[in-house]
């Protein structure tokens, strides 16, 4: 079951797997920020994330 | 369940009665009987919609549209603007429950139809009965009503996608740049010159750069969302695409307003639970905003934004499918929603992609 | 009904793969555990297939396909040729059902593989536990079949089109001429320069004048359905659409088969109760014969056929969409027989028009 | 060199006619005097070919064909089969050079035009007098003619691919398939519903499976270059651009013939000095075949071939613009012998790419 | 004329520099002597530019670009910016003619490099050096000028749109929005995932709805051209076409501007006697607004407007085709002027239509 | 020889011809205003053109 965590830019839901392990990059469904997985507590169904470093990606136009 | 409720289509040989006939082909609560063209009165419903080949075993029917509605439950009304006012009250009378396509009685405002419309509306009275057919903005009084306006292909990709930042005041210059990008089924089944495959190919055509219609509507709806006024910049352009339309609107506000949290909660606030919306919005991968291109078949409403803190602008982007969630879609939901259907039912077929 | 059956798709971020999951999102007795990618692993699926957004909410796993196949009731393989070969033996020994999209499992002669794919084949003696995943052709074999192994795309739309005619004996010359136009689709979701938009826009590029490897596959069928043998010469032009094929079949008889309602009639009796087969064939409208352009989005194949008696040649036309018909909608249908479910599940959304 | 031949186009509205005026515009020997429309006349000729705009400052004129032509020093007209031979005739009274693009005058057997065009040739003595205006077939004979009569675009295409085989014998089964592939603009700017752009976009769309009127110019020029009789198996396909033609040649020979270096002598020997012929045939890079695309706005036709050991079958690839090489530009190739220019004169323009 | 002047090109395996190679191939007072390219060094340049087979008979050269240039009178730089300013401060030392393609000498401004490019400029003393590319804006200063800098091509289109208002001081509001239509040769040969035809096909993406940087040399040339500031709130489009744009610029004036006379006046009096400008207005016909589709393979920029009286607002069209009228058509014309010769020569291809 | 007249909407230049009758239809190269012809006098290359009642054409979009 993954936990569920908000986004602190947009306020959408993340899907954390709860196997994750710490410095995994998850990332928001709607606007695509990425975060870093600090810690994962599956029985508590909690994560904390922090926002990663993101590489700039040329989109080619 | 077994259908039970009766619709009928007047306009059935156009393109937005084609697409309503698709849907409800797949409807389990409705029974479709009668479409109504005078043009292709006894041929086969396929032999001017051929991907109905073998979905739907009818014949267009030619009766008068009061004979045709004075057997229905429901009666969808997909002909040009115009045609509707002579052909709406009539049925009105018969007491059947009605969804129009065109925009003879979209606009509360009867002098709104001499400004943007040159007519003078003939039943000025008749306009109050009638609900926007935008669930998102009218869901409650969509609910039970009798009488349904199925919105501008164009306004409602537009209005999807201001109303939020309108209702939650993000919006504090008055007015709005409306670029629209559209697909030539959003001109329906009628040809001419200027759509000749020849010439209609390839072109990035401004056909309505000012005095576009449906800017009568927008106002209107920001202002019932909002309580503000707006005043929309409207131009439209034609590409070349067959379904599909992008709303590219700029809006200019505070420089405290550019803040993607609060422009974010507007958003969720306003559709928490809506079924056909969707925000895209990413920082990776192919589709980074909206685009025409991922919605189509379906009745969903893509609506993104970027900020542009050089001018304080707000730039929000919707993209629909102009015969799904920009008519027949969003006409098919007002109807369930009338009728006590899940507002869902028939209308989950997931885009196409690649297409 | 409660999605009991677990399945599972192996090259899920691919284009059949995309569409095997836009279908079973749909699809009441089945429930998506799993979908395998190795680049994509950990992303939300809609960031690849961005018209599931909303649709469903599922995030690609990277775990070893035997190890998801070990916790599916059925896998779909939609990976290159040539990678199913070293994935399938080995899920086999799991009991899972399989249906393979890849070549590698299609031919029922392992030396044609020699011949057309240029490799030996290491599993001679599975090739006969899989049946060809055409529900026209080998619809009891595919009920409660453990294997199957869907067409190729340009296979499907020339194979059902001949297969009647070559079983009536109506095809007296040995060579059949199939010259098939296909959109972009078809060669899948991997960019290389020739599929760069601004070159690949507008060809019609002759992209296998000769050599092409679907002939092993159709001479196959047409070999198996009619008992006699034919040669294919066939061609295959990229045209400027996305999804769709058109196979023209060039074939020739003698003068007494040069009758309308022989053909009518052999096609007839192959296809009477075919839920997908559509016969198009007109003398009015826009319509007259097969074109992609009205089946996109749907798993119907359109056949038709002209005459020309100037060289007692039957022309052939059939049209479907290539990635429905021609690979992930004649999967699921295959699915469908296999599991015992109603062979149409999921299956029956009409065909978008106008696309 | 100033403008001294005076030239003018009866059918100057059509789309074959606005090709004529582009080419000529920036002819050096030639002064357009007249560009004839029933319909137009009086127009701007930039109203209806908007592109010549600040190219060409006339305005269409609505003057009787014979009157327009005793101005001139050479006519073309470029007006549809049937109607040009109602007016020919009368032209070539006044003694002016004609080049008539329609077919009334291209068939050789006046009994062909009851079995291909279905009607009586009114002037069946007439027919020697016109030269088939291929060039690369006919110079000789073009040089210093009165009367040319320029190819069908489709025909062109294929008799430019095969005449070469068919010169050297290298075909040696009677039957030869021609399966062609079309842009819209090959249908003139008539409007119909089939041509409605949501109706014609995204087609493949086999508009002339058998029957096609091309058959017998394809014939005759093969057997006049051959001493050979061929049987033509045409197919003409709609495809989803507006310029442009492929033609795939499905020809079948002894296995003796299956020799590349053979292939190529017989096309390097038939076309060694050709200005407005290429091959193309590369194993690299992303155009290995011809292709319309690559030819847009340019006089070359491209031809290729591939060989099929399977069939012993070469497969014959070329690829016009078939306004140009198909059409004006051969016709404007075919005024430059008859009037001394430089063949190549104003048909110099490189193709567009990417376009 | 003998072809005297040597000029070369750096980037010549590009769009850009493709369609240096096709125009400069029928320029009668140049001779190309190099083009440069790593990638393909030693190969035909037809390999890459298929189009100019038979055409330009020239293998592209790998030598140092210092090396080219040394052996040229001109050289064109068609490379991405970031690399050009690598390469022509030493090219400058050579004492040759250069016109830059890219960005890094469009801007006079250095700082403007660090806000919209996110570089710091090396060279800040060489900007004043360039001359901006438009010579409908600076022809004087491009007369005999050594170095030119071309400009971007959505700016281009902007620009000449917008000037002419500008300077007649009929946009009284301090911004525009500017919403650019683009097709997919703006964004150059090299492919990726986004540019994969599947994808890439039938969108309307808005690639860049905030933050493009050519909202910094549209503003700078504004600015110089009627000595007041403009913020430009651009955003910009990819659309389903390869070759043109389309410019949409909103602006906002005085009641009193809202005069078509005035209008016209200030487009007649800056354009009086441009070659490549033309005004598309009309109130009949199929093409009443510019359109790119009209002006494809030529050099000419189409401009028209509308007056929104709802709004106070001129809208501005204008379309180009943007390896043209935006890249290299107006370098060559720039180059023209430079060398002296007449500024059309090899320019005045008519646009193709329809295509 | 046409006659130039200057269109009093854009200042295009509209090419009347010398035979052209009163009532004729004239339009505006650039514009597309269309004039009805009042006068032609072809020696003194002069014409007297008045704007025309335009019927909308509807441009079907
Ligand atoms: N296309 C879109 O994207 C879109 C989106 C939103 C709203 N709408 C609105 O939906 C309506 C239909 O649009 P469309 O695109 O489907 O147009 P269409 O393809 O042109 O179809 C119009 C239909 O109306 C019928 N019709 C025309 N005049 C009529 C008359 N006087 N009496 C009875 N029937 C008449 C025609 O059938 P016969 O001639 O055979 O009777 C035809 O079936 C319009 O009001 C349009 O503004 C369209
Ligand atoms: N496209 C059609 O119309 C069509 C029609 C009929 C049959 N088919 C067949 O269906 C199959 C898939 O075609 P497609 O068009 O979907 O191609 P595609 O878009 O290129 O997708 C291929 C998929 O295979 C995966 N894959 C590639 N190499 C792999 C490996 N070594 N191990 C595991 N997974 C691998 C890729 O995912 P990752 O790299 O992310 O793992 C990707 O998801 C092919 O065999 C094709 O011939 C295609
Ligand atoms: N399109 C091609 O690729 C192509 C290639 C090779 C040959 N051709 C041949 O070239 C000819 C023209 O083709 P197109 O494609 O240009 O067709 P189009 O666009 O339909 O133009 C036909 C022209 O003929 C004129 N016309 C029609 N009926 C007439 C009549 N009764 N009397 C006088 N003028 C008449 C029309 O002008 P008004 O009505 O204004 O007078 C129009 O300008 C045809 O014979 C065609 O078969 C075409
Ligand atoms: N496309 C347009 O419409 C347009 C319009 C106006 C301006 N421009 C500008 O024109 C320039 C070229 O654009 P394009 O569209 O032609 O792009 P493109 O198709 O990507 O071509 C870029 C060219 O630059 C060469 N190149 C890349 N990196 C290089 C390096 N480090 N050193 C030397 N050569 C290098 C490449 O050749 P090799 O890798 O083979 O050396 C290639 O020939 C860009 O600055 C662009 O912004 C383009
Ligand atoms: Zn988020
Ligand atoms: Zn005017």
């Amino acid at each position: 079951m993954p936990i569920k965590v908000q986004c602190q830019e947009c306020g959408g839901t993340i899907a954390v797997p709860d196997d994750a392990l710490p410095g995994e990059i998850v990332s928001c469904p709607d606007c695509g920020t990425e975060y870093e997985v600090v810690s994962v507590d599956p029985k508590a169904g909690r994560a904390e994330l922090k926002p990663a470093e993101e590489v700039k990606e040329d989109w080619g136009e | 369940m077994n259908r039970t409720t009766k619709v009928s289509i007047i306009g059935a040989s156009g393109y937005v009665g084609g697409e309503l006939l698709r849907i409800l082909s797949r409807h389990p609560g409705v029974e479709i009987v009668a479409a109504h063209s005078r043009q292709h009165a006894g041929e086969y419903v396929h032999r001017v919609h051929p991907n109905l080949k073998g979905v739907i075993d009818l014949q267009f029917t030619g009766e008068d549209p009061v004979k045709v509605a004075s057997n229905s439950d429901l009666v969808f009304l997909s002909v040009p603007h115009g045609t509707s006012v002579k052909i709406t009250p009539k049925l009105m009378e018969l007491g059947v429950r009605l969804v129009d396509m065109s925009a003879d009685f979209r606009l509360k405002d009867p002098s709104a139809y001499e400004v943007w419309y040159h007519y003078r509306h003939p039943y000025p009275d008749l306009l109050d009965k009638f609900v926007y057919g935008l669930p998102e903005l009218h869901r409650d009084e969509l609910r039970n009503a009798r009488y349904a306006s199925a919105p501008g292909c164009n306004a409602a990709a537009a209005i999807l996608g201001l109303a939020p930042l309108a209702r939650h005041g993000l919006v504090t210059n008055g007015t709005i740049v409306v670029d629209v990008k559209v697909g030539s089924s959003g001109a329906g089944g009628k040809p001419s010159p200027a759509t000749h495959f020849s010439e209609r190919y390839g072109v990035v055509r401004p056909y309505s750069p000012a005095g576009h219609r449906h800017v009568a509507e927008i106002e209107q709806e920001l202002r019932i969302s909002s309580g503000r006024s707006y005043t929309i910049a409207m131009s439209a352009h034609a590409v070349n695409i067959v379904r599909g339309i992008l709303s590219t609107s700029h809006t200019f506000t505070d420089s405290g307003n550019m803040d993607q949290a609060k422009i974010w909660r507007a958003y969720r606030e306003t559709y928490r639970e809506e079924p056909f919306i969707r925000f895209v919005r990413d920082k990776k991968g192919i589709f980074r905003y909206p685009d025409p291109k991922i919605v189509i078949g379906s009745n969903f409403a893509d609506i993104g934004f970027e900020l542009d803190p050089h001018t304080n602008r707000i730039v929000v982007l919707s993209a629909i499918d102009n015969l799904m969630k920009g008519a027949a879609g969003s006409a098919v939901q007002a109807m369930n929603l009338m009728l006590g259907f899940d507002e869902r039912t028939a209308l989950d077929a997931p885009p196409l992609h690649p297409v």
